[in-house]
């Protein structure tokens, strides 16, 4: 009953973005492969671009755009979606360094296995 | 080296690499002059009375001086003692055989005690090589080498012997007829002579201050 | 006030003249006794006088430099001043010596003066055992100094002063004022001590005459041995004159000054006679060890 | 005021215009960088004139609104200032870089102009979401510029970043939606009042916000990514992140600071304090230099985070002054380790580079291979003195001394944190500072080259230092500043000095002025040094004389009197002696400034100033690597205990020690720090070393005054600033008569040990340390004795201790010179050549041995008789001892150098040069007047020492008299000259026919010697000895300082295993970071 | 293994932390005082009919300035890095598989249909959803369609740098004119705002979006070139 109450309670985008927050996480942090932790990268940016639409997101409302027809009383919180974009694109950015220093490493050799590419340490 | 070390004197240590000439002092002995009579005498007197030994066991006679300092023939009541250091002794004690190889010691040792000092031969062979007379390697007679003040005669002499001899030195040192050191200085330069020709490895310098 | 100055420099040579032929005497006697206790007659009791004057008679001498000609003047000096620090009698102008210069530490200190110069005028003669003598020698002093220094704090306990002359008129009047029947443990220590600063068998490696011939005067020779032999006759008797100040309640006046260090010193043969020598290792051990406890227990003892 | 935003616009302008510019040559791009960051810096100090000259902070709202709808941006002071930081290490990084950016494609021109806009917009915006879009601005130029050069490390190391970063930015995007959820702004003044973000939910939110903006500032252990940037990447890039990205990421953390609540501060400082301890540990493992630097400043870093947090945690004073204490710091590293950086930069381009390693890029491993002493793989070459002076200052103030701003810094948070008893976070941060001190100092050591036999090419550096050069003037000018105007006033004159500061005693500069005006005359000759030197030294004591009273007065005489007398030893040698002078003048008046100090800070700025000018006097010394090192570590060791105590109060004219037990302690620290520069047994292990190793005239100075201001210092702490009157500490409050009786076993197992390890010592120098040692011992001995017997025996040993240890190390520094050796078995029979010196060692040791009838007895007198009159027998009895010991290393030191055999290739000796000679018979003549006439010492010490205890001493006509005994020290010398002149009238009277021989004539049974070497019986001279009684002195304290240094540097090890090198582990300490300070946030609510 | 399993640990730790944020912040009833003065007063103040490109590119405008440039580092990043020299290509492999045939069509089919949709996206920014970004975005996708068929294909890079900089240079300016001519950086009411929901209205929103349209397809089309590897 009570679990009842805090799933309907819990943000539908909110906990999507969660778990693919702990997804590419895991990604991160457990695969090997550099490019395997470029994509994890843009899972758990993916999540949290999610838990920052969540934030906007209200039951039954529109985009907030005036046309005419949507009342300014049925629009949803346009700031997370003005901040998410911003979000989003450096994600896009960190993602395609990420994607060329992959690339660079792997060229160089040593292959694409985060492993190898320790060699700096302590 | 300062210069004045550098000039060869009339021996001037020759025996010596030129690098270790400075290291030893090259002023040739000389005689002293005896102090006014009566002095002298009061001088010469406990002189005689206080015998210091460089007992130098060249040789087996050596081993006759050792019975003087116990108590069967104390030797110190006689004011003689043994002393470790030819700087303080006055008397030296030849005992026995010289050997070419115990003459460098001999004389060095020799050399280095303060005068007036007196040297007592002891035993045959220092007379005249005893049963060593015709040894390649002992010398015959050491008065050729060092001039000696007594005789003590025997193969080996007794201990008693040894005390007359002292008592013998002691008559001469208050006679004043002991200056072994001043007839060493006087005819040095054939002692000398003599040494080397005996010593053919002369490492020492000419003069054993 | 010159008046005044001659007549305590008169009275120091008086005295200084008196300690010398009684610290010779006392040597000769000594031996003496130690040929009697090993059965011979033994050199006479006058011998020190010929070997001093047969030293000062030797026609030449040889000199390794400045400092090899003064390490037996320091050496003298060292043994006068000792002696000269000293009260030798209580109460007598004659032998009051400069007494008002210090105190006991002066004179412990000064004692010093004459090693210190000797070891460096040996030193100078080049001789390697010279070297090794003085090194043993000030090895073995800094152990028995120790007990020495012990005993001296308890009798400045005891006595509340550092000044002799006070030392020994506390204790005046009679035998059980003296420190060694007050404080027999302290004056323990200090005769242990006493052997050690007198090195006589057994803590007689630093002279040892066969192994490195007679040590630090190695080179020494003619009047400068001399002078070695004169001020070990005054610095044996300013010892004694010491430890008969501080531990036999001093002496009112010569005779009994004679007989207490007299018998101070018969201690000191007495022991030598009876003990072989120790190595310079086992002997500052041995200080270090039980003369030292002695002494703790001497100052404890004061301070009940 | 100038709107940034034209800034902003010009900067973006000239980056997206950059492609285009650049077809005309990679030259006008990198103008363009140039004009832009000259552009920021002339806004900044535009910005920081206006706000100084009384304007306020100005909010610039974008399209025409403010907050809340629109994006805000503040210039005020910090602001100001943190950009013209920013701005200026982008210059001198861009200049360092210049190069590089040159030859690589153009985007790294760009990237370098984002990250400097992006920096500056940290600083400025008032906005979280805006903070976050120049955080990712910054943050991947930065990932852009790592691999500009494309070198392979700086590749591997940028990935490992973008982990990090990437965690951090996701963090930093949750918190700050959902600080927007709760609190419904995303500008920061709107968010600290608003009321949703006050309760639980809005703390969680704002953790992440947190969480990711501390990730960003490198804490410990989510470092790991850091190091290998600050390892690998361009070493101007490294300054740039080193120093003004961490400016801007702790201004950013600032300007948060109100939105947190008591938990997150707690979360801050205990994570600063961490990362502090736990860099500088690490970093004192490391061997590659900017690795080692990198540590450096991850843990300065985190200094800074936590004085932040800590100042508002415990409210440590006002909002001012935490930011001229936090200010202090992150300045200081800011500069510090920008030059640094840049400094490494220049090694590299000059071609300071590991030609083996892989890729040839492990680059300048300075640490091992520093312009000194180089690897197998490249020539020896060493640094311009100019390079060295720059070099030295960056990490000089690194590491905290004075003048610069860390300095003051440090002094204020102790203090503030003393007056509220945060004993342990001192302990903290004074340790962590120590481990720093040591490794940084350890590799500003290497740096100076070994002055070996052939002469070592110099490292061409050229512009290269340009930048390190303008950060270390800044440093200093800003330390300076500082010091003249406080903290404070540095940052803003008019709020004029509410913080300690020197003002009221300029003199505390001479040292520095003097120093530095000497430095600059370098080129000059030798001799003409010299005479400056003196006549400064001469000019300060003329000057400063009315400030000095009885105490102070006889101190000064050793302190700058002997400063005197050994930079007069200095032009013994011709030639430039380069450093050498200014040094001695350093130092000198150093110690005077210790005197003259009338505040705690002075104290402690002339202690440290002292500290540092010695260390720089040894360090000049030849094979002093190693013992400049453990002297520096133990007197930096000293100075912050002293720091500590002296912040307790205590020291100057704000009065006494405070009572009370917990009070008492802070006396017994910094009495502790002063007995470390005394060198008290178990504190001594620095000493031997430094006072060998250091030229023979700076052993001298060393021994004879140097360490005579600590035995001042011991009287200044228990006598207010040591002026005679009351003690300022009531000789019962801590813990009774028990700590004078500890103390003076201290001072008596210094005296003992001091004497024996002296016995057996090779090296003439070594003894005489040893000596020196053992002599401090016994002042302590005494002056623990506490009443007016023993403070006079205190001071007259100190007193005559100057004296005979003057002469001792100036003729042996004249024996060193002739000779050419140290190892005393080697020397032998210099009295026929060096007949002064010998008279010279000969009185001296006389006297040291407190034989009659020189001065050194009164000392013994003074204090067997204190010693007794107390009633301290048993330590009067231990001293006896010990000084009987100091007989054998006094008799072995005079025979095996100048008497015994002389060597054959000694036969050229003369005798040492009047430079050396002229001091010597100074000092014998005092020595003789003072002999004769003790009264000349002994009255005025008696007048200082009647005025604070009951007299118990005095003088009766010539007699010197104690309740115990009585001393005349002319009568004695009287009758001794008497005697002397007797004995040696007989000797004269009765030597015949005396002739003087040579080395050899000597009795060897009837042998010849062989050569002198094997006829000088001086090698292991008390070897004997050593077997009867050196178990007494088995070298405990050494092995003590090992085990803690081994047990450090273990620790240090340990951690440093953490960083694996694999980018997914520290990515994983990054997650696991903010996983374990959520948990940890939770404890603390 | 024990990594995993570490690395669980610390997730289920982290997920302990998100949680009670989630479950906190929950689903919003209505919107904050900020939004709801964004939604009323955008089009007061800017004509603009899309309120969240009113926020993005004048209200917080200065953020998306900073995102371009953060885009803009990333290809000089990228750019930098991924040169053909670096990654050790002396000349470009010969004889590279190409697209197949449909998808060589379709791309030149489509790619002026792409760019004109993109185009068309961002000159509407401010009236529908989308804008500059997601304009650009299209406008690269063609780029990536035709490399996609033609591996091989050289994008003039001068046009595509002078491009980007062009427009961002404009952007900047456009920002000045903010300044200059209305209220601050940024201001789009440097321009006429005209009515709202009309092609030509709020001020200068279309004009700075379409310069983001124009830099951002331009970056994204470096971006994606240069990850192509064959860049000189």
């Amino acid at each position: 009953m009570k679990l009842a109450a805090i799933l309907v309670h819990l943000n539908p985008v909110a906990i999507p973005g969660a778990l693919l927050i702990l997804i590419g996480l895991w990604g991160i942090l457990a695969r090997q492969n550099l490019f395997k932790i470029a994509v994890a990268f843009s899972i758990l940016g993916t999540g949290v671009n999610l838990v920052i639409l969540s934030v906007g997101y209200i039951r039954g409302r529109t985009a907030p755009i005036l046309d005419g027809e949507a009342a300014v009383a049925s629009m949803t919180d346009p700031v997370p979606q003005a901040l998410v974009l911003t979000a989003i694109v450096i994600g896009l950015a960190v993602t395609a360094l990420l994607l060329s220093y992959a690339v660079r490493l792997r060229s160089g050799g040593g292959g694409s296995s985060i492993e190898v590419h320790g060699d700096e340490k302590w | 080296m300062s210069d004045k070390h550098s000039i060869p004197g009339p021996l001037a240590n020759e025996g010596l690499p030129l690098a270790e000439r400075g290291l030893f002092c090259d002023a040739p002995p000389r005689q002293y002059q005896r102090a006014n009579k009566i002095t002298e005498a009061f001088w010469n007197w406990a002189r005689a009375q206080s015998l210091w030994i460089l007992g130098f066991g060249t040789g087996c006679g050596a081993i006759e001086l050792r019975p003087l300092m116990t108590s069967r023939f104390d030797m110190y009541r006689y004011g003689i003692q043994p002393r470790p250091t030819p700087r303080q002794s006055s008397v030296f004690v030849i005992g026995g055989y010289a050997s070419v190889k115990t003459l460098k010691r001999i004389v060095r040792s020799y050399e280095q005690m303060m005068g007036p000092k007196f040297v007592v031969a002891l035993g045959s062979c220092t007379i005249n090589g005893g049963m060593y007379w015709d040894s390649y390697n002992t010398i015959k007679r050491i008065d050729q080498y060092i001039p000696v003040d007594v005789y003590i005669a025997g193969c080996m002499p007794r201990p008693e012997a040894l005390l007359a001899g002292f008592q013998e030195l002691k008559r001469i040192i208050r006679a004043g007829r002991g200056e072994g050191q001043n007839e060493y200085a006087r005819k040095f330069e054939w002692y000398k002579a003599n040494q080397k020709q005996v010593i053919k490895d002369w490492n020492m310098p000419d003069y054993n201050w | 006030m010159i008046t005044a100055i001659l007549t305590r420099v008169g009275y120091a040579l008086v005295s200084l003249f008196v300690i010398t032929n009684y610290g010779l005497l006392l040597i000769g006697s000594m031996a003496r006794i130690s040929a009697k206790v090993q059965g011979r007659v033994g050199q006479p009791v006058w011998q020190p006088y010929l070997d001093i004057i047969k030293s000062t008679a030797k026609r030449n001498s040889i000199s390794h430099g400045v400092m090899f000609y003064l390490g037996p003047v320091f050496r003298l000096a060292g043994g006068v001043g000792t002696y000269l620090f000293i009260p030798a009698v209580f109460g007598s102008a004659l032998f009051r010596n400069f007494s008002d210069s210090g105190d006991l530490l002066l004179v412990m200190y000064f004692i010093f003066f004459g090693q210190l110069g000797m070891a460096l005028g040996a030193s100078e003669g080049g001789h390697p055992y010279s070297a090794i003598g003085v090194s043993r020698g000030l090895a073995q002093m800094t152990a028995f100094e120790v007990p020495f220094a012990l005993s001296v704090i308890a009798v400045a306990i005891q006595y509340k002063t550092l000044d002799i002359t006070a030392i020994v008129a506390a204790q005046q009047g009679g035998f059980l004022h003296w420190t060694v029947a007050t404080n027999p443990v302290a004056v323990v220590a200090a005769l242990i001590a006493f052997l050690g600063m007198s090195m006589h068998n057994p803590f007689s490696v630093v002279i040892a005459p066969q192994e490195i011939p007679i040590g630090p005067p190695t080179e020494y020779q003619s009047n400068l041995l001399g002078m070695l032999q004169t001020n070990r006759a005054i610095f044996n008797g300013a010892k004694l004159v010491l430890y008969m100040n501080l531990f036999f309640g001093g002496a009112t006046s010569l005779p009994v000054m004679v007989i207490k260090t007299f018998l101070i010193y018969f201690i000191n043969v007495f022991v030598g006679q009876a003990f072989p020598r120790l190595r310079v290792d086992q002997s500052i051990r041995f200080f270090l060890g039980a003369p030292t406890v002695i002494g703790v227990a001497g100052v404890i003892i004061a301070l009940l | 005021m100038v709107n940034p935003l034209y800034l902003f616009a010009a900067s973006l302008a000239a980056a997206f215009l950059l492609p285009l510019v650049d077809k005309l040559g990679r030259r006008a791009s990198l103008a363009l960088v140039y004009l832009v960051g000259l552009a920021w810096l002339a806004a900044a100090v535009s910005w920081l004139l206006a706000l100084v000259q009384g304007g306020v902070a100005q909010d610039f709202g974008t399209a025409g609104f403010m907050a809340p709808l629109a994006i805000v941006l503040r210039v005020g002071l910090l602001e100001a200032a943190g950009v013209l930081a920013v701005a200026a290490v982008g210059l001198l990084s861009a200049a360092a870089m210049h190069a590089s950016l040159r030859q690589a494609p153009a985007g790294g021109a760009m990237a370098f102009l984002m990250l400097l806009m992006g920096l500056c917009g940290v600083i400025l915006t008032r906005d979280l979401f805006n903070l976050f879009v120049f955080l990712e601005i910054s943050a991947i130029a930065t990932y852009s510029l790592i691999g500009f050069d494309d070198r392979r490390p700086a590749l591997r190391s940028a990935f490992k970043y973008m982990l990090a970063g990437g965690i951090a930015s996701a963090l930093y995007l949750i918190g700050v939606i959902y600080v927007y959820r709760f609190g419904d702004t995303l500008n920061l003044d709107l968010a600290i009042r608003a009321p949703g973000l006050a309760g639980a939910a809005g703390n969680a939110a704002l953790f992440f916000l947190l969480a990711a903006l501390l990730v960003e500032l490198k804490p410990f252990p989510a470092n790991g990514w850091a190091l290998d940037v600050y390892q690998t990447a361009h070493p101007g890039l490294a300054a740039m992140l080193s120093g003004a990205s961490a400016t801007a990421l702790l201004l950013a953390l600032w300007k948060l600071l109100p939105l947190f609540g008591t938990a997150h501060l707690v979360i801050i400082a205990g994570s600063g304090l961490a990362t502090f301890l736990a860099g500088n540990l690490a970093g004192a493992r490391q061997r590659y230099t900017r690795r080692m630097l990198g540590y450096s400043s991850v843990a300065q870093i985190g200094l800074a985070m936590a004085v932040l947090a800590l100042g508002t945690l415990f409210k440590l004073g006002s909002e001012l002054f935490l930011l001229a204490v936090a200010g202090g710091f992150v300045l200081n590293h800011l500069l510090a380790k920008t030059g640094l950086f840049l400094l490494s930069a220049a090694f590299e381009q000059a071609g300071l580079t590991d030609a083996a390693g892989v890729d040839g890029v492990d680059v300048v491993d300075t640490v091992d291979d520093a312009a000194g002493a180089s690897a197998a793989a490249q020539p020896a070459r060493r640094l311009s003195p100019l390079a060295l002076a720059v070099a030295g200052g960056l990490v000089l103030a690194l590491v905290g001394l004075p003048p610069f701003p860390g300095f003051w810094a440090k002094w204020q948070l102790v203090q503030a944190l003393a007056d509220r008893s945060r004993w342990w976070l001192i302990g903290l941060i004074l340790g962590g500072s120590l481990v720093e001190a040591f490794y940084m100092l350890r590799w500003l050591g290497r740096l100076v080259a070994a002055r070996g036999a052939a002469p070592v090419p110099t490292l061409r550096l050229g512009a290269g230092l340009l930048g390190p050069a303008v950060a270390a003037v800044a440093l200093a000018g800003l330390g300076v500043l500082s010091g003249v105007f406080g903290l404070t006033g540095a940052l803003d004159p008019k709020a004029g000095s509410t913080l300690a500061s020197l003002a009221g005693e300029p003199w505390l500069w001479a040292p520095w002025a003097v120093a530095a005006v000497l430095f600059l005359l370098d080129w000059l000759p030798g001799w003409l040094k010299g005479l400056l030197a003196l006549g400064a030294v001469a000019a300060f004591a003329w000057l400063v004389q009315d400030r000095l009273d009885g105490l102070r007065q006889i101190f000064a005489i050793m302190l700058l009197g002997g400063g005197g007398l050994f930079i007069v030893a200095a032009l013994r040698k011709p030639g430039s002696r380069g450093g050498l002078h200014p040094l001695l003048a350093m130092v000198t008046l150093s110690l005077g400034a210790v005197l003259l100090a009338e505040t705690r800070l002075g104290f402690f700025f002339a202690w440290e100033t002292m500290t540092l000018s010695s260390w720089l006097l040894v360090r000049r010394g030849q094979a002093s690597r190693q013992p400049a090192l453990s002297y520096i570590v133990f007197g930096l060791g000293g100075a912050f205990l002293l720091m500590v105590g002296l912040a307790a109060g205590g020291f100057d004219s704000a009065g006494a020690w405070p009572s009370g037990a917990l009070a008492s302690w802070p006396f017994l620290l910094a009495l502790v720090g002063i007995l470390v520069k005394a060198g008290a047994l178990g504190l001594h292990v620095w000493l031997p070393g430094a006072y060998a190793e250091a030229d023979d005239e700076s052993s001298g100075l060393l021994s004879a005054s140097l360490s005579k201001a600590a035995v001042f210092g011991l009287f200044a702490l228990v006598l207010s600033r040591g002026i005679p009157g009351s003690l300022s500490i009531s000789l019962g409050a801590i813990g009774g008569p028990w700590l004078w009786r500890a103390l003076g076993w201290v001072g008596l197992a210094t005296a003992l040990a001091g004497a024996l390890y002296a016995v057996w010592q090779e090296d003439i120098k070594k003894t005489l340390a040893w000596s020196s040692m053992g002599q401090i011992g016994y002042i302590i001995l005494a002056f623990a004795l506490m009443d007016q017997a023993g403070w006079t025996a205190s001071l007259y040993l100190a007193f005559n201790h100057f004296l005979y240890k003057s002469m001792l190390f100036l003729a042996v520094a004249g024996v060193i010179q002739r000779v050419g050796t140290r190892n005393m078995y080697e020397m032998g029979g210099l009295i026929k050549k060096m007949p002064v010196s010998f008279l010279t060692v000969l009185m001296a040791i006389i006297a040291l041995s407190g034989v009659p009838p020189l001065t050194g007895f009164g000392g013994k007198w003074l204090l067997y008789s204190s010693l007794i009159a107390k009633g301290w027998y048993l330590e009067a009895a231990v001293a006896f001892f010990a000084s009987g010991v100091a007989f054998l290393y006094l008799y072995r030191l005079i025979h095996s150098i100048f008497l015994g055999q002389p060597k054959l290739n000694q036969s050229g000796v003369r005798e040492a040069p009047l430079a050396l000679i002229a001091p010597q018979l100074l000092l014998m003549g005092v020595l003789m007047a003072l002999s004769v006439f003790p009264k000349l010492l002994l009255d005025p010490i008696l007048e200082i020492t009647s005025r604070v205890f009951p007299p118990t001493l005095g003088f009766s006509g010539d007699a010197l008299v104690s309740p115990l005994g009585y001393w005349n020290g002319t009568l004695t010398m009287i009758v001794t000259g008497g005697v002397f002149a007797l004995c040696l009238l007989w000797l004269v009277i009765n030597l015949r026919n005396s002739q003087g021989v040579r080395q050899f004539n000597i009795v060897f049974a009837g042998e010849r010697p062989l050569r002198p070497e094997t006829t000088h019986y001086a090698w292991r001279f008390f070897e004997p000895y050593r077997q009867a009684v050196g178990g007494l002195v088995r070298s405990r304290a050494e092995r003590f300082w090992v085990l803690v240094g081994g047990g450090v540097s273990a620790v240090g090890g340990a951690l440093r295993r953490l960083y694996t090198g694999n980018g997914q582990t520290y990515a994983l300490h990054v997650v696991m970071y903010v996983v374990v300070l959520y948990l940890v946030m939770g404890v603390v609510l | 293994m024990m990594r995993r399993y570490l690395v669980g640990l610390i997730l289920i730790g982290l997920a302990f932390a998100l949680f009670p944020l989630l479950r906190q912040a929950g689903v919003a009833e209505a919107p904050g005082p900020l939004a709801s003065a964004y939604l009323e007063n955008s089009a007061d103040d800017f004509g603009a009919a899309n309120v969240v490109t009113a926020i993005v590119v004048s209200y917080r405008g200065f953020d998306t300035l900073g995102e371009v440039a953060v885009l803009f580092a990333a290809t000089a990043g990228v750019g930098t890095l991924l040169t053909r020299r670096r990654l050790g290509k002396a000349v470009p492999p010969p004889g590279r598989q190409g697209g197949t045939e449909v998808l060589e069509t379709a791309s030149r089919l489509l790619a002026g249909l792409l760019i004109m949709f993109g185009a068309y996206i961002f000159i509407h920014g401010h009236l529908t959803p989308g804008g500059g970004f997601q304009g650009g975005v299209v406008v690269a996708v063609a780029l990536l369609l035709g490399l996609l068929a033609k591996p091989d294909a050289q994008v003039s890079h001068r046009v595509m740098t002078t491009l980007e900089s062009l427009s961002g240079a404009v952007y900047v300016g456009l920002g000045l004119l903010g300044i200059v001519l209305a209220g601050g950086f940024l201001d789009p009411r440097a321009l006429p705002l005209g009515v709202v929901g009309q092609l030509f209205s709020a001020g200068s929103i279309p004009l700075i979006y379409s310069m983001i349209g124009l830099k951002v397809g331009a970056e994204l089309s470096g971006i994606i070139d240069a990850l192509k590897g064959d860049r000189s």
